[in-house]
């Protein structure tokens, strides 16, 4: 009952929260109850064939590791870079105004910096799709 | 005032100087001359200050005269001055004095030696270190001649070193020696602890604020550094054997001065000695006892200079005999007569030695006052004197100490007059047999045997300058006037020495000269003591006729020498030897193994090598951390991490 | 109410102590990188809660700071752990002890 | 951070997520940025950057040309900071860019020793990289942009530049370890020192995140006041974050128990790269915790000294014991950097100014003897920079005397033999202890000297008994070529250790006079 009467007391700011929770629980409850009395009911003969990944339909060929193409890594790594750099130039577009000609300078040069880097990076052939 | 004195250490040291430079060069009889002028104008410069003492009042003779700063180290200074009075003068006279004639008599006496520049080296080197020690105004400078004189006896001793049993006796005077200087340093912390100085003055001053025990503690331990000295009872087995060395040296350091040192301390520090009461019975106890143990031993010596040597010691016991009962004057009347008699017996016995080509055993002697007539009269004169004869200087100095004796104690008294017999009759077998009697040299001679006791190859026959291949046996012959002189001297003042100190009346010399010095610590003599001193006398002069008598008994009539020689006393000090060696050698040797082998071997090296092995065998147990996964390590740095969490709590917490 | 700023501290710590723990036990090195990502997003998640207690931008702005380290070591990690387990299978960091004593 | 731009901005508004409304901003102060306060590290950064461009836009170069204009910058960063000296000393030291910088004796001491270390760093990575014939400037860039990181770890006047100036070092040298890509042994030390480096620089974010909640800013003189006005400072969650402060700072000193990775990075990373590590990476390192613990953190001397005492304790005699056993020339030497950590935290620990000017004079001092040192292990090393085990040294005094001299010169100025700038250093030090009174920690701290003396000695041993055997397998090996600009490196270094040792005053006042703003 305790815990009853604490979450009444909760304040309106929880008690959003709480709908979302009730809400989650429900589709869990739902989803897992179906699985659960299949998995329960049905016969249990293990075969080898039952547990092969399945690879939409496909038989599956070779092993599980195959060797990953690096350049998918390089993009993925430059993306990061510049993703973050982003980051920086939200807050100073929203002030860009007040900011005024010392804001825009030094944005410029932060920048330019970052497009060194890309540019070594380009030279170095880490753009190049092969 | 005594402006003279500094040059009477300064003469010998000067001469010690220039010898050493060109003692060499000099050679044969110039180096001996050059030291004998030395310690002749030093006795002229003592002789001087003498006189000008004596025209001072009784109460002026005092002087203290700084030479200059010792040790200036902070708080503690040492400044180096003489003392001038009474006692340091007489001292010095008769040191210089007798040693002007020993340096005399050695310049005949060492003739022909090879290192005859150094002999002379030696002795003024001893003339300078005794002077320092008698005339210093601290206990500090007196050490510093205390050492110097126990150094040049080594020196002297072993001088010639090529043969062993002469380095060995070296060696062994300077170890007692050591002892007794060890109980004199104690004394000198203890003192400087006490009293906090170190001169005489102002420890005498100072002495009311000093505990009975400490007192008591230093005289004892200045009296072991005394007996070390002057070889009393517990140290003087390096005396006997100390005569390995020439007989000027026997004659000058082991009877005259050196010896004497210890006699002159106990002198020095008589204000001292009174308030330690008990200290001065013990010393008066060791004395007689030393006394009649060294008479006793040296009734049955056969080797002419032990004899002597016994009989030095046992007068020795006389004196510190005499300290003991308080009778201070009567202990440097003895002093200065055993010093004119007893030197003057040991040149006899050297000048007899040099005649009979360094024979030293009595029993080949014999009837050699025909020979010998010169050494023998004086050698006659000496051993009246010691056997306290009437009117030789022997009987007076030695009837003062008897009756101080009496005085402390009537048991003391008859030991000392025991021991009074026993030396008239060792002397009496040693006159007898060396001077009187069938002469036994002869003997030898028909019977081809040539053997005397010390080894055939002794330095000091080839140093003799007759070839020995003259005959086989030469007759003995007198010395040259050389040596005689010096003897004749010796033997004048042994004569004439009492009347330094006759008992009558005004004649007391002596006395009145050193009254100031010993005024509070004289004891003064009992009131019926003083007419006790005739019986006393003529007790003392039937005991001298009683030995002498015997003696002739025995060895001129009977013809028979084997009086009582019991087997004990033939070795004579060796008997102490053995006990030392067994006391103090063996738990010695077992320690030093041990700490050589056992401790240092196992333990010291076993710690240094045990941590060398510690921090190897631990590196490679921490080297097991270094696993090489970086998950190990990162755990490290959780785990430092964690610690210092946990210390920030529990800095928080409290 | 609104939850005072200690729960999120709590919370914040125990991610932080999630993420230590997580790079001592997994084994895979992108695993152990992830843990350490897990770290500095809880430092993040601190520091705000403090910019709001004291109400006080400078936290904020230091989390900007702290997002771009992250972003900067994950490059330069990704890197190095690709360049060293490129040719082998489940690459772990056990692999690696080659260097110890 | 608060002089940041957006102050005026509603952040929480953003929060919020309402419909913008700027009308009610508050007008926006900008803070004026004085470049001169930073002169060397922009000079550094320039220089990378110049460098990127450089090889991206020209194909050829002649060989020595990268070496060349590293050492240019460096020694244009070291007149710069030589110029601030001058400034200082004339009008006193002085924050810059919103407080965030510190141009004060300190930093500037800190600028010089970077400086210096930059150009002996270049010249001993040039003929290193000609031989392993490792193409491009990555090394120089990669060099740079550590030492710019340690210059604002040395002038940061805030946390959060402590922060980046250590993480700017660390990302650099962890890249800069793994460079020699062909030997196993480089990657896996990179490996090793990325995951525990970032590990680390993470509970040391933490510990600037909970101190900032405890004292309100991050600003090191903000925090100084908070501590002088409070009343008890030293709530838990100040002491929980000075902790892990700490921790971090311990980490990059290499403190034992985070003392792990050095042997293992310090034999992986190659010879140049582990020298630099040494001198620059460890100075950096001291320079923050000297000044956060030292100055900022004063009045809670009484907490964190004994917890120093425990760390010093333990990496003396863990630094000294554990070099014994090594079998590697770079192990040895890296263990030793361990022992030397421990004495530059004696200084700390005796908390003094005595104190911090013998720290000070230890790390410069210690600079030159390991790049000296790394110089030597790399050419003994040869080509494959292989060749590190002590059995290398054997009779080298027969084949090289003069390399054999230098490298004896400085091993005994790092064991502390006198008239070297090592027995000044380890005497400043531990005479500070004494007068801190903290005697058991000097007394330790000459324990472990004279265990390190012992593999310092065998070394030295090492190569002047040379068996005969050696001279034939020498022959057979290529000759120990002593390119030009290592020789250059090993006089600089050689010639500083003996100098200041004979007369060692310029450099003690220099020391001295580094004074903090606190």
């Amino acid at each position: 009952m305790k815990a009853l009467t604490t979450l009444i007391a909760m304040s309106g700011f929880l008690r959003e929260y709480l709908t979302v929770l009730v809400f989650g629980a429900a589709a869990v409850a739902m989803v897992g109850a179906m699985l659960g009395a299949g998995s329960l009911l049905r016969p249990k003969r293990a075969q080898l064939q039952k547990y092969i990944s399945y690879e939409s339909g496909v038989d599956p060929v070779g092993t599980g590791w195959s060797q990953s193409q690096i350049r998918y890594y390089l993009f993925g790594l430059l993306f990061v870079m510049f993703e973050v750099e982003t980051v920086f130039i939200f807050p100073w577009a929203v002030r860009l105004e007040d900011l005024g000609l010392f804001g825009l300078v030094e944005m410029v040069v932060f920048i330019a910096i970052l497009a060194l880097g890309l540019l070594y990076a380009w030279r170095k052939g880490v753009l190049r799709w092969m | 005032m005594a402006d003279l004195a500094y040059l009477i250490p300064a003469l010998p040291l000067a001469g010690f100087l220039g010898l050493v430079v060109l003692g060499r060069r000099a050679g044969d009889p110039r180096a001996g001359w050059l030291a004998t002028s030395a310690i002749g104008l030093s006795f002229l410069a003592t002789v001087a200050t003498f006189f000008e003492l004596l025209g001072q009042d009784a109460h002026h003779r005092e002087v203290t005269k700084p030479l200059f700063t010792w040790i200036a180290a902070g708080g503690f200074e040492v400044k180096a001055a003489l003392l001038v009075d009474q006692l340091s003068i007489t001292m010095a006279l008769f040191v210089t004095g007798v040693g002007t004639l020993i340096h005399l008599y050695s310049v005949g006496y060492m003739k022909g030696d090879e290192h005859f520049a150094r002999f002379f080296v030696y002795l003024n080197l001893f003339a300078f270190s005794m002077l320092v020690l008698v005339l210093s105004d601290s206990f500090l400078f007196t050490f510093l001649g205390w050492e110097g004189v126990g150094a040049c006896s080594y020196l002297l001793i072993s001088f010639w070193f090529e043969r062993d049993t002469a380095a060995t006796a070296g060696k062994k005077a300077f170890v007692v020696n050591r002892i007794g200087d060890f109980g004199f340093m104690i004394a000198m912390f203890l003192l400087f602890t006490t009293v906090g100085s170190l001169t005489y003055k102002e420890v005498f001053e100072g002495l009311e604020g000093v505990s009975h025990a400490a007192i008591v503690a230093i005289a004892l331990l200045l009296f072991l550094g005394a007996c070390g000295k002057s070889a009393q009872l517990p140290l003087f087995v390096w005396l006997p054997d100390a005569m390995e060395g020439p007989s000027p040296v026997s004659a000058l350091i082991h009877a005259a001065t050196m010896v004497t040192a210890g006699v002159y301390l106990m002198a020095r520090v008589s204000p001292l000695l009174v308030e330690a009461g008990g200290a001065l019975t013990v010393i008066a106890i060791v004395g007689a006892v030393t006394a009649l143990v060294a008479a006793v031993i040296a009734c049955a010596q056969d080797d002419i200079k032990r004899v002597l040597a016994y009989s030095t010691i046992s007068q020795l016991g006389y004196m510190f005999l005499a300290v003991g009962s308080g009778a201070y004057i009567a202990a440097v009347f003895h002093m200065i007569t055993h010093a004119f008699f007893k030197a003057l017996l040991f040149l006899g016995a050297g000048s007899v030695m040099h005649g009979m080509n360094d024979e030293l055993n009595m029993k080949r002697m014999g009837a050699l006052r025909r020979w010998m007539p010169v050494t023998g009269a004086t050698f006659i004169v000496g051993w009246l004197s010691i056997a306290g004869v009437p009117p030789f200087s022997g009987f007076w100095s030695k009837d003062d100490v008897l009756l101080a004796a009496y005085d402390k104690s009537p048991v003391l008294w008859a030991v000392g007059l025991l021991t009074a017999l026993l030396t008239a009759y060792y002397m009496g077998r040693q006159v007898f047999l060396v001077f009187f009697g069938e002469e036994r040299w002869r003997r030898e001679e028909q019977d081809g045997v040539q053997g005397n006791e010390p080894s055939r190859g002794r330095p000091e026959d080839r140093s003799e300058a007759e070839p020995p291949a003259e005959g086989s046996h030469s007759e003995p012959h007198e010395s040259p006037r050389l040596m005689t002189t010096p003897m004749v001297v010796l033997a004048a003042l042994a004569a004439l020495g009492g009347l330094l100190n006759l008992p009558f009346g005004k004649l007391k010399f002596l006395e009145h000269w050193l009254e100031p010095v010993f005024e509070e610590a004289e004891h003064k003599l009992s009131p019926g003591a003083e007419d006790l001193r005739l019986v006393l006398a003529l007790l003392a002069i039937a005991a001298g006729a009683g030995g002498i008598a015997i003696a002739y008994a025995i060895f001129m009539r009977a013809r028979r020498t084997a009086a009582f020689q019991p087997a004990l006393l033939k070795r004579g000090s060796g008997g102490f030897d053995d006990l030392y060696s067994f006391l103090v050698e063996r738990p010695g040797r077992v320690i030093a193994n041990f700490t050589a082998f056992v401790f240092d071997a196992r333990v010291v090296d076993g710690f240094v090598n045990g941590a060398a092995s510690v921090v190897r065998m631990g590196g490679s147990q921490l080297r097991k951390v270094q696993t090489g996964y970086v998950r190990n390590y990162a755990l490290g740095v959780t785990f430092g991490a964690a610690l210092l969490l946990g210390y920030a709590l529990l800095r928080m917490g409290i | 109410m609104s939850l005072d700023g200690s729960w999120y501290l709590c919370l914040a710590a125990a991610v932080f102590t999630i993420g230590a723990v997580g790079l001592l036990v997994r084994r895979n090195v992108l695993v152990m990188f992830m843990c350490v990502e897990l770290m500095l997003n809880a430092v993040n998640l601190t520091l705000v809660t403090f910019a709001r207690m004291l109400d006080d931008i400078g936290g904020q702005a230091l989390v900007f700071f702290v997002l771009v380290v992250a972003a900067a070591e994950v490059v330069v990690g990704l890197g190095i752990i690709v360049a060293i387990f490129r040719r082998r299978v489940g690459a772990t960091a056990d692999d690696l002890h080659l260097l110890r004593g | 951070m608060n002089g940041l731009p957006m102050n005026g901005l509603p952040m929480n508004g953003l929060l919020v997520a309402q419909a913008g409304q700027p009308e009610g901003l508050a007008p926006l102060e900008l803070p004026n940025v004085e470049y001169s306060a930073m002169a060397p590290h922009l000079i550094l950064i320039g220089g990378a950057l110049v460098l990127l461009v450089w090889v991206a836009m020209v194909r050829r170069r002649p060989p020595w040309a990268w070496a060349a204009f590293t050492v240019a910058v460096g020694l244009a960063s070291l007149g710069a900071s030589w110029l601030m000296w001058l400034d200082v000393g004339r009008n006193g030291p002085r924050t810059a860019v919103a407080d965030a910088v510190v141009v004060d004796g300190y930093s500037i001491f800190f600028m010089v020793l970077v400086s210096v270390i930059v150009v002996l760093g270049a010249l001993m990575g040039e003929s290193f990289l000609k031989r392993e014939d490792i193409r491009g400037p990555e090394f120089y860039v990669l060099m740079l942009l550590s030492s710019s990181g340690a210059m604002f770890m040395a002038s940061a006047n805030d946390l959060v530049i402590t922060f980046l100036g250590l993480e700017i070092l660390s990302i650099a040298l962890y890249v800069l370890a793994g460079l020699d890509n062909r030997r196993m042994e480089s990657r896996e030390a990179a490996i090793k020192y990325f995951v525990l480096g970032a590990f680390s620089s993470a509970v040391f974010l933490y510990g600037v995140a909970l101190v900032y909640g405890a004292t309100g800013s991050t600003n090191l003189g903000e925090i100084v006041g908070y501590l002088q006005s409070s009343v008890a400072p030293a709530n838990g969650v100040l002491l929980a974050g000075v902790a892990l402060l700490l921790v971090g700072f311990g980490f990059k000193v290499a403190a034992v128990p985070f003392h792990t990775w050095t042997p293992d990075v310090y034999q992986g990373a190659p010879s140049p790269v582990t020298g630099f590590m040494a001198a620059g990476a460890k100075a950096a390192g001291f320079a923050g915790l000297l000044r956060v613990f030292f100055a900022t953190f004063d009045t809670l001397k009484l907490d964190w000294q004994p917890i120093v005492w425990v760390l010093a304790v333990a990496t003396l005699l863990v630094g000294s014991v554990l070099a014994i056993v090594q079998e590697d020339i770079k192990r040895v030497l890296a263990y030793s950097s361990i022992s030397h950590a421990g004495f530059v935290l004696i200084g700390l620990q005796a908390a003094n100014e005595k104190g911090l000017a013998g720290s000070l004079y230890y790390l410069l001092t210690y600079a030159f003897m390991v790049l000296g040192s790394f110089t030597v292990v790399t050419l003994v090393g040869r080509k494959g920079d292989a060749r590190h085990d002590l059995d290398a040294y054997r009779g080298l005094s027969a084949r090289r005397p003069a390399l054999a001299l230098a490298f004896t010169v400085l091993l005994l100025a790092q064991a502390g033999i006198p008239f070297t700038t090592g027995f000044l250093a380890k005497f400043y030090v531990i005479s500070a202890a004494v007068e801190g009174r903290s005697y058991s920690l000097a007394l330790i701290g000459m324990l472990s000297s004279v265990v390190a003396a012992f593999f310092y000695l065998r070394i030295t041993v090492l190569m002047y008994m040379s068996t005969d055997e050696e001279e034939a397998e020498e022959a057979r090996t290529e000759p120990l070529a002593i390119p030009r600009s290592m020789a250059v490196v090993l006089a600089v270094s050689v010639a500083f250790t003996v100098a200041f040792g004979l007369l060692p005053a310029p450099v003690i006042d220099f020391a001295r006079d580094a004074t903090l703003l606190i």
